[in-house]
């Protein structure tokens, strides 16, 4: 089986975790800095799939599919805690959640 | 035919018990009658934390021999166990100082459930033996600490507190992720054993993984640059979350930090130790510099509790068993200041029904005298006041660097003491020295009743505070017995 | 190494190939009107007009069930790799099953009693 | 005896336990009895001590105890443990003797406090901190304990913390003995780690027998016990430490805490004899510091700060003594000096009680009249203070400046010092003594003095510790005339053995030329202040033959004494001290302003300091691999 060397893989996983980094660094609105957060952490999920695929054993796969679980876990958190926002009406501009400070 | 894994459940029994309760909490929380809901809920989770403290003494006695055990995931060694023990103790102390919080009477079940759950996710957190386990127990108790930060959704700075920290946590959760990625990577293995005989060369791959990891974790102890979530989050944040995460928290993240590195990383010590010295003199310098300004008395423990990180990094960065066993033992002093101060913060909180300031403390010593006192010997101990086990805490740590050679750490850790003294001092004078009349300050809902739970909370932690310093020899043995199960 | 590439090649192709068609005909096959009729301006609905665009905020309920959908099923995903193995591993397997289907019950039991399920 | 040594120790803490534990159910003045019961008990169980030691053969004198042990590795044992030796009593009983007088006489004093549980809590905490500072039996208790004086002088000087210059008072006192405490600990560290003990005896014997690491250590330990006791150059807080209530200024800032630092040269002497430089320069320290503070007592209008500075002079006097090699006569005059400058300070605290709080002398004058018990007593002070024979300090400081004869060219200078000194000690006493006591009473008194309480000059608890005070400075100097008997020096040989012994014509020397040159002072005093006609000289009244005396010596003293004593205030104080703190603090407040300002509560710039930690991070792990 050929394919892309590893390396590829890699190039790519980090230019995902670093697009995410400045996404949670630029953006304004909590959902999209969730997504980016989400871009960062599928970067390292597909390190760790291509590495397992690599050495041609299961731990980085499985170690994905957890990290998918909880990475679903952590976003749904974070809706919630938007959607509460939401309720109080606040914006939803991370950029207004400035009264702890100092 | 798969290999199935022989589990341990001795071994997990105090993660066990604590999630079993967190279950068993969600349940009561929606199923019980409303006006049984909170002494239930809260009656559950204190026996909880009891049990796993008692599994976890219980386990610490009986492993002696460190081994990896359920096909390598956890370790069951001393290390583990006494932090266990720790991460226990703060627990049941909390649920004690949260028992009078003014919650909301519909989220105090799942505030209890919520509180096990994160005991669970960092009793697991420590007995991690492989790069799998450790982040899913980052991420367990993480999750339930970020809602645990926001639960009180009617304030605006709770919510604030836990996006914040959910979103700066996630940043540190990936970042951990890519390095453990990259250093599975660089090794071909995820166990910490394993990862320690693969490595060869010093691999780019594994070098950057190293650093990921180090970032990732240096976040959770809240350590210079990556502290900066934490005053925030430290204010916003319920008082009574605040103290268990000041505490149980950093316990966990230092005994990660300290066994991955010693364990899976021995070949490039000469990289985090220096690593772990410029970690913990940004925080010194950071928290105690920051500490200064602060009015908010919440604050300024979280900056204190950013510079004590920086006191427990150096104990890691000396890489030596005294080094280890200074960590253990500085921590046992260490949670039971941060939880008792958290709690006289919070026994004020609830008195005056707002945000406690270095102004608004004025004469709270003489008004409630035991919690006065217990608070000065709180900060005396902060300050690594003799009488208290802040000191052997310091000694011990100050002794750990110099036998790794490094007697200008001990110069910058003296200086920054020093320097803590104006801020430690201050509350104790704006306690003792100014009167509360003059303020005029009213407690909001008439006259507080006595809190039993909070003063039989504070009056443990005073007693571990104090306690730890007279009993340093046998407490240091267990720190000695701990320290055995890392490869040095 | 070219064989390996040559489907990505045939199927980003296609993929290019086909929405330009399709926008390029839309061009091309599209009748000019001769008279400008506002009806003719707005966008093809169906025959219904859309009217202005309404900033329609969606109830809590909504995200609510999405998020619990999105937990719910992001579990199911450990459900597959226990499946196929599941023979193998006989009655460990079965009950690990079991305890895993139970915390959900758990979580279940509790949405389901705060009242998150109901539509408001 | 080990029992009475515990109770010694715990009964003020536990006093201060209850009184701040109690909160409102005591009364104030329940809380000030609880105190001075307290320190009575300490008293008590010293004196039982005392007795028992007595008792016993001078080989078994010294006795540990220990009640646990805290550490232990390899051959390092930390223990709780007191020892009660031949030293540690006698500090124990000056400490609670003295101390439950002066506990007492607050009871009177600070009568009518809005806040006297405190002051009282606070009281007993000082003295388990003193306690706890003699009676340790190691290095480290040592330290305890001298951080917990400081700590509890700390709170006791800004006890009025609404007055501005109290709280200032009472930081810089903290600052200036933190320094003091870290050179202290520094060189523990180095004893420590040398050494592998903690205990006194293991510590004097594997002690470096000299070189660098000797003068090391005992250079830390110099600077320990300079700032504790305000010498040459950590001296400054002390005068602004008299914000305090005056009974505290008697207590620690006369009798006890400001005399740690003889006790640790005494206690600590094997280490200063391994460095004969640094015992040089400590005895040439107490030299310089007891010529400069008595010429700035010269000039000093307020009543407290003229007592402040004579105790850093008389503090001085010790500082030669003991690092002169009598240590014998350093701790004798310890003692003497405990008894006549709290009583200084305790029948100050009268006259200013009388006059509504009043501290300028300038203000006062003619009291005697209408106060003659206190006169007398301060007269009993000033002249034991002055070394008249037969008062107490006669016989103390003329011991030290005889021992200073036997120490060669170096003993020259130091004895040269101590003459000018206690012509000094006599021109400043006596000038507060004729201006406050002699003469017309002042406008200010006549309409500020308090009607006498009854037949007494205030109220009981005060009068009764003065008049015990002023018996003992009269005559506690008895224990020990050096020519003559020695019981003193019997006492302490086997735990410091002083090296340099007078002669008898030496004492003789020391003693005549001490008394003449004392009594020259208090003549010149008398004739500048005493014997004025008018409260306020005319220009023309200057020309009279009676000022003839007036005007050369204060051409000749008093002007070129104001004009050094400013200058060196000018020149030491302000630029030195004041300076450098002020700048580091200033410093500080800035960095956190600053990093405040960095903590700007957005997300964003959190998240940027974690990425760009990690960047950097990552790039030196790259480079450095």
């Amino acid at each position: 089986m050929h394919g892309p060397d590893v390396s590829w893989y890699l190039a790519l996983s980090g230019l995902m975790f670093t697009i995410g980094a400045i996404g949670v660094l630029v953006r304004r609105s909590p959902l999209i800095i969730l997504l980016s957060v989400e871009i960062m952490l599928n970067g390292a999920n597909l390190a760790l799939i291509a590495f397992a695929r690599h050495f041609g054993h299961a731990d980085g796969q499985v170690f994905a599919i957890a990290v998918m679980a909880v990475a679903a876990s952590e976003v749904v958190v974070g809706l919630g805690l938007i959607v509460a926002m939401g309720r109080r009406n606040i914006e939803l501009d991370v950029d207004k959640l400035r009264t702890l400070r100092g | 035919m798969i290999n199935k894994p022989h589990v341990d459940w001795f071994a997990l029994s105090p993660t066990l018990a604590l999630i079993g309760a967190s279950g068993l909490l969600l349940l009561v929380s929606v199923l019980a009658p409303k006006r049984t809901r909170k002494p239930l809920a809260a009656t559950i989770a204190g026996a909880a934390f009891l049990t796993a403290l008692v599994f976890a003494i219980a386990l610490t006695d009986k492993s002696a021999h460190g081994a990896a055990i359920v096909a390598d995931a956890i370790f069951r060694d001393r290390w583990t166990g006494l932090a266990q023990v720790l991460i226990a103790g703060c627990g049941l102390v909390a649920v004690l100082i949260s028992y009078g919080e003014r919650w909301r009477e519909e989220h105090v079940g799942e505030y209890y459930a919520l509180l096990t759950a994160a005991g669970a996710g960092l009793v697991f957190f420590v007995s991690a033996s492989n790069l799998m386990t450790l982040f899913l127990g980052l991420e367990w108790f993480s999750i339930a600490l970020y809602v645990l930060c926001a639960i009180d959704i009617h304030l605006v700075g709770s919510l604030e507190a836990g996006l914040k920290y959910l979103i700066i946590g996630a940043i540190g959760s990936a970042t951990l992720l890519f390095g453990s990625a990259l250093v599975y990577g660089a090794t071909g293995s995820l166990g910490f054993d394993q990862i320690a005989a693969g490595t060869h060369a010093h691999s780019g791959l594994l070098v950057g993984g190293l650093a990921m990891v180090i970032v990732g974790l240096a976040f959770k102890t809240s350590a210079a640059p990556f502290h900066m979530w934490t005053p925030d989050v430290y204010q916003g944040a319920p008082t009574p979350v605040t103290a268990f995460m000041a505490a149980a928290t950093k316990v966990g993240a230092l005994v990660v930090t300290a066994r991955i590195l010693v364990t899976a990383f021995p070949s490039e010590q000469h990289l985090w130790t220096w690593a772990l010295a410029g970690i913990a003199i940004a925080s010194l310098v950071v928290g105690n510099i920051a500490a200064l300004a602060q009015r908010n008395v919440k604050r300024l423990l979280a900056y204190s509790s950013v510079s004590h990180a920086g006191f427990m990094l150096f104990a890691i960065a000396a890489a030596n068993t005294l080094g280890a066993r200074s960590l253990m033992y500085y921590l046992i002093p260490y949670c039971a200041m941060s939880l008792g101060a958290f709690a006289v913060v919070a026994a004020r909180e609830r008195e005056l029904g707002a945000p406690v300031t270095l102004e608004n403390l004025a004469g709270f010593g003489w008004d409630r005298p035991f919690l006065g006192v217990a608070m000065w010997v709180f900060m005396l101990g902060f300050l690594g006041f003799p009488l208290t086990g802040g000191f052997w805490g310091k000694i011990y740590v100050f002794s750990a660097v110099y036998q790794h050679g490094w007697w200008w750490l001990i110069v910058v850790g003296v200086v920054a003491t020093m320097v803590s003294a104006v801020y430690y001092l201050a509350i104790v004078r704006s306690m003792f020295l100014r009167d509360s009349v003059e303020l005029a300050l009213a407690p909001v809902g008439g006259a507080p009743s006595r809190e039993v739970a909070l003063s039989i909370g504070v009056a443990a932690c005073l007693v571990v505070t104090v306690g730890s310093f007279f009993a340093v020899q046998p407490l240091i043995d267990a720190a000695h017995a701990a320290s055995r199960a890392l490869p040095f | 190494m070219f064989d390996d590439w040559l489907p990505f090649a045939i199927y980003g192709l296609f993929s290019l190939v086909i929405p330009a068609t399709m926008i390029g005909a839309s061009f091309a096959l599209a009748t000019r009107p001769k008279r400008v009729v506002k009806a003719r301006t707005i966008p093809f609905e169906s025959g219904v007009s859309t009217g202005p665009p309404v900033k329609q905020r969606f109830t809590v309920s909504f995200y609510l069930t999405a998020m619990l959908f999105v937990l719910f099923d992001i579990e199911i995903v450990f459900l597959y790799p226990l499946a196929v193995i599941l023979h193998e591993l006989a009655w460990f397997g079965f009950l690990e099953f079991l305890v895993f289907i139970l915390i959900l019950l758990v979580a279940y039991v509790y949405i389901w009693r705060k009242g998150a399920l109901e539509w408001r | 005896m080990n029992t009475a040594a515990w109770v010694t120790l715990l009964a003020p803490l536990a006093s201060a336990v209850a009184i701040t534990l109690t909160g409102n159910l005591l009364s104030r003045r329940q809380a000030g009895f609880l105190a001075t019961g307290a320190a009575l008990v300490a008293f008590g169980a010293a004196i039982t001590a005392f007795v028992t030691m007595v008792g016993k053969d001078a080989e078994e004198r010294i006795a540990q105890t220990t009640s646990w042990t805290w550490l232990s590795a390899g051959s390092f044992h930390v223990n709780l443990t007191l020892l009660t030796d031949q030293l540690s009593i006698m500090m124990m009983l000056i400490i609670t003797g003295v101390g439950s007088l002066i506990v007492a006489y607050s009871v009177g004093y600070i009568d009518g406090d809005d806040e006297e549980r405190r002051f009282f809590a606070y009281m007993s905490l000082f003295l388990f901190s003193m306690l706890l500072l003699v009676q340790g039996g190691d290095l480290l208790l040592l330290l305890a304990g001298w951080g917990m004086v400081g700590l509890s002088s700390y709170l006791l000087i800004g006890y009025h913390q609404h007055r501005a210059a109290a709280v200032a008072a009472a930081k810089k006192a903290f600052v200036m003995n933190a320094f003091g405490d870290a050179a202290m600990a520094m060189s523990l560290f180095l004893l420590v780690q040398h050494t592998g003990r903690l205990d006194y005896a293991g510590v004097f014997e594997n002690a470096p027998g000299g070189g660098a690491l000797a003068t090391v250590i005992a250079l830390g330990l110099l600077g320990g016990a300079l700032a504790k006791s305000a010498q040459i150059p950590l001296h400054t807080w002390l005068p602004d430490a008299m914000e305090g209530p005056t009974p505290v200024s008697a207590l620690i800032h006369a009798a006890t805490m400001v005399t740690a630092g003889v006790y640790l040269i005494v206690r600590c002497h094997p280490l200063f004899e391994n460095a004969k430089a640094v015992e040089n320069l400590a005895a040439g320290l107490g030299a310089v510091t007891l010529v400069m503070a008595g010429l700035i007592a010269l000039v000093q209008t307020d009543i407290k700060r003229v007592i402040a500075y004579s105790t850093m002079s008389q503090i001085g006097y010790m500082f030669v003594g003991a690092a002169a090699g009598s240590y014998v006569n350093g701790m004798f005059h310890l003692m003497t000096h405990a008894f006549f400058k709290a009583l200084l300070f305790l029948a100050a605290g009268i006259i200013i009680h009388a006059l509504h709080d009043e501290q300028d002398i300038r203000k006062m004058g003619g009291l005697g009249k209408k106060l003659p018990h206190t006169r007398t007593v301060f007269l009993i002070g000033s002249l034991a203070l002055v070394g008249v024979p037969p008062f107490s300090g006669f016989f103390s400081k003329d011991a030290i400046i005889a021992s200073t004869l036997d120490r060669g060219t170096f003993g020259l200078f130091l004895f040269g010092a101590c003459l000018i000194g206690a012509f000094l000690t006599g021109v400043y006493t006596f000038r507060l003594y004729f201006i406050v006591f002699h003469g017309e009473q002042s406008a200010f008194a006549k309409e500020h003095l308090h009607e006498p309480h009854g037949r007494l000059e205030g109220p009981l608890s005060m009068v009764w510790p003065v008049t015990i005070l002023g018996v003992l400075a009269a005559v506690g100097g008895l224990v020990q005339f050096a020519p003559v008997w020695h019981p003193l020096t019997r006492w302490l040989e086997p735990i410091a053995p002083s090296f340099a012994e007078a002669t008898n014509t030496q004492e003789f020397i020391a003693s005549a030329g001490t008394v003449a040159l004392g009594l020259l002072g208090i003549y010149v005093a008398w004739t500048m202040f005493g014997a004025k006609t008018r409260p306020v000289p005319q220009p023309v009244a200057a020309f009279e033959a009676k000022f003839w005396w007036d005007e050369l010596y204060d051409a000749i003293f008093y002007r070129p004494a104001v004009a050094a004593s400013a200058l060196l205030r000018r020149l030491v104080e302000v630029p030195l001290v004041f300076g450098s703190i002020n700048e580091l603090t200033r410093g500080f407040r800035i960095g956190s302003v600053e990093l405040a300002r960095v903590q700007n509560g957005l997300v964003r710039s959190y998240a940027f300091a974690l990425t760009t930690g990690l960047a950097v991070l990552t790039v030196i792990f790259l480079v450095t691999k």
